[in-house]
């Protein structure tokens, strides 16, 4: 059997949104395989590394390390275990004893713009980054591409919650900015923020506007409010990982999730079918199946750092 | 104010440590509450904390930044200074640091980095202290306020510096790049493995032995010097002081810098020996627990070193015990210290009047 | 007024407290007879003010009973007190600065939740006692800018709105000129009249002898005589005080001043809140002398020090001392003034002579600590700062002679010693001098006033200040009267007497014409 | 430009709440003579209670009492440690702050199982918007409509509560009895000792009523402004709200105008990110946001006139000295 361990980054395993999609992963690989995996929460740069080396030492493989503040640290301890195998989400580490999982966020995001272009009355939709980094601001134009993509002239109101980790997880700003945005016009509002979301979602209700979920299916928050969610599937990475390692088939180098894969997608479930006409779904279909088969293609942030599309 | 006096190891030893115990009592209380054994708890913490070579390397990695900011709070309240802004001075005096070994980590061996970016640290620190040092001074501002505001400023400027400017490139969290190996202040485990120990690997560095080394100079300085005579008179008479031609707010203004100075110092073990590049939020609260450490420590440097572990101890023990037992969080450690803050420091006097008394009615009859 | 029912408005039996190892007060027993002005006095520290204070339940006694009209009551707070007609005027006012005087008089007997009412009825009653006892006051007025003889008739008026029929006054002259004083009494003595006891602290025997009716004398805690005013006198009063006959007078020759080696002209002082304390003051200093400056405390003498010290710096006016001169623009610090060799003892030891934290040996290098007998390139040198205060200390008959010991843990006398020790030995050119016998018992004072005039007679200038006009009288060679922060009169010690010394620093002295009214 | 503005002052009332509440609290705290550096712990404290209850009794009011309950408690060990054992204030705050820091997260992790966060509160567990009379139907009228929808109505019961707590407080301390005797204790606490009035009694009323008000503060937090508890959620705002009250000068009033600056200032913030001004181009947000604290040093440096507090602040009162 296999030793597996999981190491969340400091926002912990309850920010119900990236590192809880990894927390439903392994959960559930626990419920089918009766596998026990190693969890561990720390709480500042000095443990992250301490952490992961002990893990490493007490033979601890795969070992997961969940999100792109862990970069540094795992490369280092990578290096002094070469014999212990890593994966890392949402960066990319060249070592031959490491995996990097990465997703292609801009094509989910894309999707979801669409559909908020398709709900929104006002064709003014907004966007509430966390941190400003160039990740979040990949969802952010991807979403801008699909709102435009249905409404050619929609307005797409950007903002950031702050440069710092703190700015995801902060839902207070995150319930001023989308006020702020819906009092620009805005009446469907994407949140890729994290904790932050969470204070978005709540401005959407009170003001009874839309807001888009992000990360994990957070469309049961806010029923009736979340018009969807942008599911990155981090659960189902994260399950994947452990059972290659639980069969061997672990390997090493990177990986990127999409739409074709399953690894970026939107949100549709009981919670939010009465906001999705069949219309609004058969165009989803249709943009998505585009998407796929590259008739649209996405522009991706990150590749160039601009968002000229 | 008597003849009599309380025995030294009454006032010195029996009452804080009977403070600690008390803090530490409550803990418990603390752990039962959230249904956890306390005697299981301070098992993992002690063995975590003290137990492998490993556990001790890290308790003594924090206790040195403790050192820091605990000298830098205890010499302030030396001269009757609330320096509540160890935090902003560490984050500041890490900046200076950092710039330092960016700037010439490729270009200078470590022997000259390593005493540029302590002095840079230093004078970044006390920089930051100066402002409120000189507000307090010549306008009167209190400074307990002044530098709590001057924690948040500083964290401000970093983010904006960070973002803005020393961000390397091609990386999402604000951070700068890492520095050349030169600039790096040696490990323990590094300088003892020549020698053939093996005292496994931490974060403990070089900074270790620049703490202990300050506090030798704050003993001096505080009681051997005319500066610390000054320092000490203006903290506990400040009429007398001007009466005996002691510039109040000259001696305000550079025991803050020195104050500031010694938090600065912090960057140099976080930055230079532990983190190796610039990045926000290092001080991790080690400026606030500085106040505890220097009340703990009686404002002594022995004392303060041996709060400064016990620190060290419980944040190390703490993430042991987080680690082994998921369901406690480090946060427990920060009850823990406020705790020690509230027996040993505000409520110091709860036991004082009444043991005192004791002794004071022994030694009378 | 009210109905006498019982021989002793106030009566002690037994009273004792104790502050850690200070025996404050000793098994005491008092009678005060309804009706009745009583005096108590005694030296600094005898416990007069704590046996009043545990009257009025500011403090609790650890032992002993209080009755009142014969009456045993339990007093064990100032409203215990209050309500069985006690009022105290504090030594200290216990008056909050910034309110008007209307709400310094109700504060505690509002008369009501809601203020608007009970200040209603407080103004009107405020009136009529102002009328009944001739305590003029503007009640709106706000308290801290009021002359501190106004400020106590606020306590008293305080005690009276509170229906007080017996009141206490602790030293309520000292800081009163002679003419308030004057008033003060009047006052009493009308209240006397209206039934009401009065109990009067006072180090002034001439105050007990002009207005008392029994006077008690407290020594070191104790309640050891009891008198009728009118059949005892000063010299026993003051024998019985310190225990032990008293020579009241100095032994000194007569001054051979020589050149003047301070002079100061037309300084002025400001302090923080932008009062001029001190008004253009000037005065020569000689060799050979001690000049005396007698006043009422808080007429500028302590500012005056302060300034010739270097302590603080001068508004204007300028200082010619040791061949420089000081000025506003060229200020010297305390430090620059002591390397000049002028030395001060300040008028107050625990705030300003002494750091009461620290040990003997470093309180007694305060001021000096620069200097290069202590210092070696970077750190100090302790062995040599504790020889020379275990020799100091032995010269001095310092007790316990104990350079290790925390300088607060020295008596107030003993403190007062190592103070004078550190600055004459420093052999000064002139000698400032504030209130050298503060505090200090009878002994002490002979010892301390034996150096003063040795100093003098190997050619040093002293300037002394003090409040007393006993001790001003008996060192001074030449008396300069301060009044409202000016320099008003200056007599030679043998024209000077106590009334128009008093005048003086009353300012109601015109020469020519000698008193007003 | 008109509604743009009506919109930042709209969250300028809802961001200066919680510190006009703190600051109010403070100021019942400061005037009779006890510093209260522990402002920030005892709303995070209400923050987590108000939440936690909220979660547990699906009731915001009963959140509310557990806010105060948990608020007052803490208000006492600061009173024990300063008024009954004459214990450094500033450091028995500083040890407030770190416990509950600590402890809000300890105890959410072990009740809710949620990384210290309490479950998200909905329907009855939040304080929601109270719409006035005719709201809508005056939405449309120039000016005073939106004044009046806009700004006016639509807050929460505890913004409402907020802004009535100034003229109360200002009342109960000019013009009560109570009144009188807290600002007498804070200037002269010998003088009320002697006047036949508890020292003892009157600082810990006035603790206890500081900490209600940071109680209702820290329900504001989590159960109207946000909708659960997070850690630090406070974030600083119990130091702003001590920064006011400096710059309030102890005084209802400016203190008030002090909050609504901050608040201001939040707001615009929120608003001007990455917006371009004439003239200055892209103010960087860290600019804005630390404008209260560069404002508070100014006013404390003296530029903006002397702040003088109460006279015996921060002062134990002794009787005996020792
Ligand atoms: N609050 C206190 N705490 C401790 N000791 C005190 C206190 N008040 C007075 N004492 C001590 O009690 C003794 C008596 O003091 P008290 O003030 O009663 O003297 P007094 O006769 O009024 O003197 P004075 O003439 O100087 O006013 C002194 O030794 C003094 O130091
Ligand atoms: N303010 C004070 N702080 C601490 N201790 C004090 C204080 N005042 C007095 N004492 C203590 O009380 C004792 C008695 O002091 P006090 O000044 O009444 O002595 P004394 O009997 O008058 O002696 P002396 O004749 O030397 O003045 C001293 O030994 C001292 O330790
Ligand atoms: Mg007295
Ligand atoms: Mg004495």
């Amino acid at each position: 059997d296999i030793k597996p361990a999981v190491v969340y980054d400091q926002a912990g395993k309850f920010d119900k949104s990236f590192n809880e999609g990894v927390y439903n992963g392994i959960t559930k690989f626990t419920e089918d395989t009766g596998i026990e995996i190693r969890e561990s929460e720390p709480k500042n740069e000095a443990q992250v590394e301490q952490n992961l080396r002990r893990l490493a030492k007490r033979g601890y493989s795969p070992i997961v390390a969940v999100g792109f503040t862990m970069m540094s640290a795992v490369q280092k301890v990578a290096q002094d275990f070469p014999d212990v195998q890593f994966t890392i989400i949402d960066a990319v580490i060249d070592l031959p004893n490491v995996q990097s999982i990465v997703f292609k966020e801009h094509e989910g995001s894309f999707l979801v713009g669409a559909l908020a272009a398709m709900a929104s009355k006002t064709d003014t939709v907004g966007f509430v980054g966390g941190m400003d980094i160039p990740l979040i601001r990949k969802f952010g134009c991807g979403y801008e591409q699909g709102a435009k993509f249905i409404t050619p002239n929609a307005t797409v109101i950007q903002n950031m919650t702050g440069s710092t980790g703190a700015a995801f997880n902060d839902p207070t700003k995150g319930s001023e900015l989308a006020k702020s945005q819906f009092s620009k016009g805005a009446d469907v509002v994407f949140a890729a923020a994290g904790g932050t979301g969470i204070g978005v979602y709540q401005a959407a209700k009170d003001e009874g506007k839309l807001a888009i979920g992000v990360d994990s299916n957070q469309n049961h928050i806010q029923p009736g409010t979340m018009l969807t969610s942008m599911v990155k599937r981090v659960d189902s990475a994260a399950y994947k990982v452990f059972e290659e390692a639980n069969t061997g088939e672990w390997k090493p180098g990177l990986e990127i999730l999409g739409l074709s894969d399953g690894g970026v997608d939107w949100a549709l479930d009981e919670h939010n079918k009465g906001l999705i006409t069949a219309d609004m779904k058969a165009k989803m279909d249709d943009v998505k199946a585009k998407i796929i088969s590259g008739e649209i293609s996405v522009h991706d942030y990150m590749s160039d750092s601009t968002c000229n599309y | 104010m008597s003849q009599a006096k309380v025995p030294a190891w009454v006032s010195v030893g029996l009452i804080p440590l009977l403070n600690i115990l008390l803090a530490f009592l409550v803990s418990g209380l603390v752990f039962l509450a959230i249904g956890e054994d306390p005697i299981e708890a301070a098992g993992y913490l002690v063995y975590g904390a003290f137990g492998y070579d490993e556990g001790i390397g890290y308790t003594l990695y924090y206790a040195t930044n403790l050192i820091f900011t605990g000298l830098a709070v205890s010499v302030a309240f030396k001269a009757g200074l609330f320096n509540i802004g160890g935090e902003g001075q560490a984050y500041i005096g890490g900046l200076g640091v950092g710039l330092l070994c960016l700037w010439f980590d490729s270009s200078l061996p470590l022997l000259v980095i390593a005493p540029l970016a302590i002095i840079g640290g230093a004078l970044f620190g006390a920089a930051w202290a100066y402002i409120p040092a000189y507000l307090q001074a010549r306008r009167g501002s209190h400074i307990v306020i002044t530098t709590i505001m001057f924690n948040f400023i500083a964290s401000s400027l970093m983010v904006y510096l960070m973002v803005n400017w020393l961000k390397a490139e091609g990386v999402m969290s604000p951070i700068s790049r890492t520095f050349e190996e030169s600039a790096w202040l040696p490990y323990m485990h590094d300088i003892f493995a020549p020698f053939g120990f093996d005292i496994g690997d931490s974060p403990l560095n070089l900074a270790f032995v620049l703490a202990l080394l300050c506090c030798v100079f704050y003993w001096a300085l505080v009681w051997h010097t005319r500066w610390g005579y000054q320092l000490r008179t203006v903290g506990t008479n400040p009429t007398a002081a001007q009466y005996a031609g002691i510039d109040n707010a000259k001696v305000t203004i550079w025991v803050m810098l020195i104050s500031g100075g010694l938090a600065g110092l912090v960057g140099v073990n976080e930055i230079m020996g532990v983190n190796h590049n610039l990045l926000l939020n290092f001080t991790a609260g080690y400026g606030f627990a500085g106040i505890a450490v220097a009340l703990m420590g009686r404002n002594h440097p022995i004392g303060i070193v041996l709060a400064a572990m016990l620190f060290g101890a419980l944040y190390q023990g703490g993430a042991e015990l987080s680690f082994e037992i998921p369901t406690i969080t480090p946060e427990i450690v920060v009850v823990i210290q406020g705790l020690v803050i509230l027996f040993s420091g505000a409520l110091e006097n709860m036991f004082k009047g009444k043991i005192e008394g004791l002794f004071l009615r022994k030694a009378a009859a | 007024m009210t109905q006498q029912t019982h021989p002793y408005s106030i009566e002690l039996e037994g009273i004792s407290k104790r502050f850690g190892t200070v025996q404050a007060n000793k098994n005491i027993d008092l009678q005060v007879p309804a009706g009745t002005i009583h005096g108590i006095i005694g030296e600094n520290g005898a416990g007069k003010s704590t046996l009043m204070s545990i009257i009025y339940g500011f403090y609790e006694a650890d032992s002993g009973s209080i009755s009142i009209d014969g009456q045993q009551v339990s007093i064990r707070n100032s409203q215990d007190a209050i309500n069985v007609g006690i009022g105290m005027v504090h030594q200290h006012f216990m008056l909050v600065e910034n309110f008007s005087v209307l709400e310094n008089v109700i504060l505690g007997a509002e008369g009501g939740a809601v203020l608007k009412q009970g200040m209603d009825a407080a103004r009107e009653e405020l009136k009529r006692l102002e009328q009944e006892y001739s305590l003029d006051i503007d009640v709106d007025a706000i308290v801290e800018d009021l002359p501190v003889g106004l400020q106590q008739r606020v306590e008293i008026l305080k005690a009276l709105y509170r229906g007080a029929k017996i009141l206490i006054l602790d030293e309520p002259t000292g800081v009163l000129t002679p003419q308030e004083a004057d008033h003060l009494f009047r006052i009493l003595k009308s209240l006397k009249e209206q039934g009401v006891t009065v109990i009067l602290i006072t180090h002034k025997l001439r105050e007990i002898l002009a207005s008392t009716d029994n006077v008690s004398v407290m020594r070191q805690g104790e309640m050891v005589a009891h008198r009728e005013t009118s059949k005892t006198d000063k010299e026993e009063l003051a024998e019985l005080m310190v225990g032990k006959k008293v020579r009241l007078k100095v032994n000194k020759d007569e001054a051979k001043p020589e050149q003047t080696v301070l002079s100061a002209k037309d300084l002025s002082f400001f302090d923080g809140q932008g009062v001029e304390r001190l008004k253009k003051v000037s005065l020569d200093l000689k060799a050979g002398e001690i000049l005396g400056i007698a006043g009422v405390s808080g007429n500028g003498q302590s500012e005056l020090l302060n300034v010739l010290s270097g302590i603080t710096p001068m508004a204007s006016g300028e200082i010619q001392f040791a061949g420089q001169t000081i000025t506003a623009n060229a200020p010297k610090n305390a430090a620059q003034m002591r390397d000049l060799k002028m030395a001060h003892v300040p008028e107050d030891r625990h705030k300003m002579g002494l750091v009461t934290g620290f040990e003997a040996y470093e309180a007694a290098v305060l001021g000096y600590h620069d200097s290069e007998a202590y210092n070696g390139s970077v750190l100090m040198k302790r062995s040599a700062m504790l020889e020379e205060c275990n020799e100091r200390m032995a010269a001095w008959d310092v007790r316990p002679p104990n350079p290790h010991l925390k300088t607060a843990n020295f008596s107030g006398g003993n403190q007062q010693k190592i103070v004078i020790a550190r600055e004459v030995e420093q052999n000064p050119n002139v000698l400032l001098i504030g209130q050298p016998t503060r505090g200090v018992d009878i002994g002490a004072i002979e010892n301390i006033h034996e150096q003063i005039v040795k100093l003098r007679d190997a050619g040093k200038a002293i300037l002394l200040v003090s409040v007393e006009l006993d001790e001003i009288m008996a060192l001074s060679d030449r008396i300069i009267v301060m009044f409202d922060g000016a320099v008003v009169g200056e007599v030679s010690a043998n024209e000077a007497d106590e009334r128009t010394l008093g005048l003086m620093m009353a300012n109601a002295w015109n020469e020519g014409q000698g008193a007003q009214a | 430009m008109f509604e743009t503005l009506i919109l930042i002052l709209d969250a300028t009332l809802r961001v200066s709440t919680p510190l006009i509440l703190a600051a109010l609290a403070g100021l019942f705290s400061e005037r009779s003579g006890i510093v209260d550096i522990g402002l920030e712990g005892k709303m995070l404290a209400g923050a987590f209670a108000a939440a936690a209850a909220a979660a547990v009794f699906g009731s915001a009011w009963i959140g509310l009492l557990f806010a105060i309950a948990a608020s007052v408690s803490l208000a006492l060990i600061h009173g024990f440690a300063c008024i009954t054992h004459r214990g450094d204030h500033i450091v028995s705050g500083v040890a407030i702050n770190t416990i509950v820091a600590g402890l809000t997260v300890t105890l959410g992790l072990d009740w809710f199982d949620q990384g210290g966060q309490t479950p998200s509160l909905t329907g009855d567990a939040r304080f929601t918007p109270i719409t006035f009379p005719f709201a809508d139907q005056l939405a449309d009228v120039p000016v005073i409509g939106l004044i009046y929808s806009e700004l006016l109505s639509g807050h929460n019961i505890l913004v409402y509560l907020a802004f009535a707590m100034v003229p109360l407080t200002y009342w109960i301390v000019f013009k009560t009895r109570f009144g009188l005797r807290l600002r007498a204790v804070g200037e002269n606490p010998h003088a009320v000792d002697t006047a036949g009035i508890s020292v003892a009694l009157v600082r810990y009323r006035a603790v206890i009523i500081c900490g209600i008000l940071c109680g209702l503060a820290g329900a504001y937090l989590s159960t109207a402004h946000n909708a659960g508890f997070l850690k630090d959620m406070s974030a600083g705002k119990g130091y702003m709200a001590l920064a006011a009250l400096i710059f309030g000068k102890w005084r209802p009033i400016p203190v008030l105008c002090a909050c609504l600056l901050f608040g201001f200032l939040d707001a615009l913030a929120v608003r001007l990110q990455g917006v371009s001004l004439p003239g200055i181009g892209e103010v960087p947000v860290q600019a804005i946001e630390v404008l209260p604290y560069v404002l508070t040093v100014l006013l404390l440096a003296g530029f903006i006139g002397k702040a003088v507090g109460p006279k015996a602040i921060g002062k134990p009162y002794v009787k005996e000295r020792a």
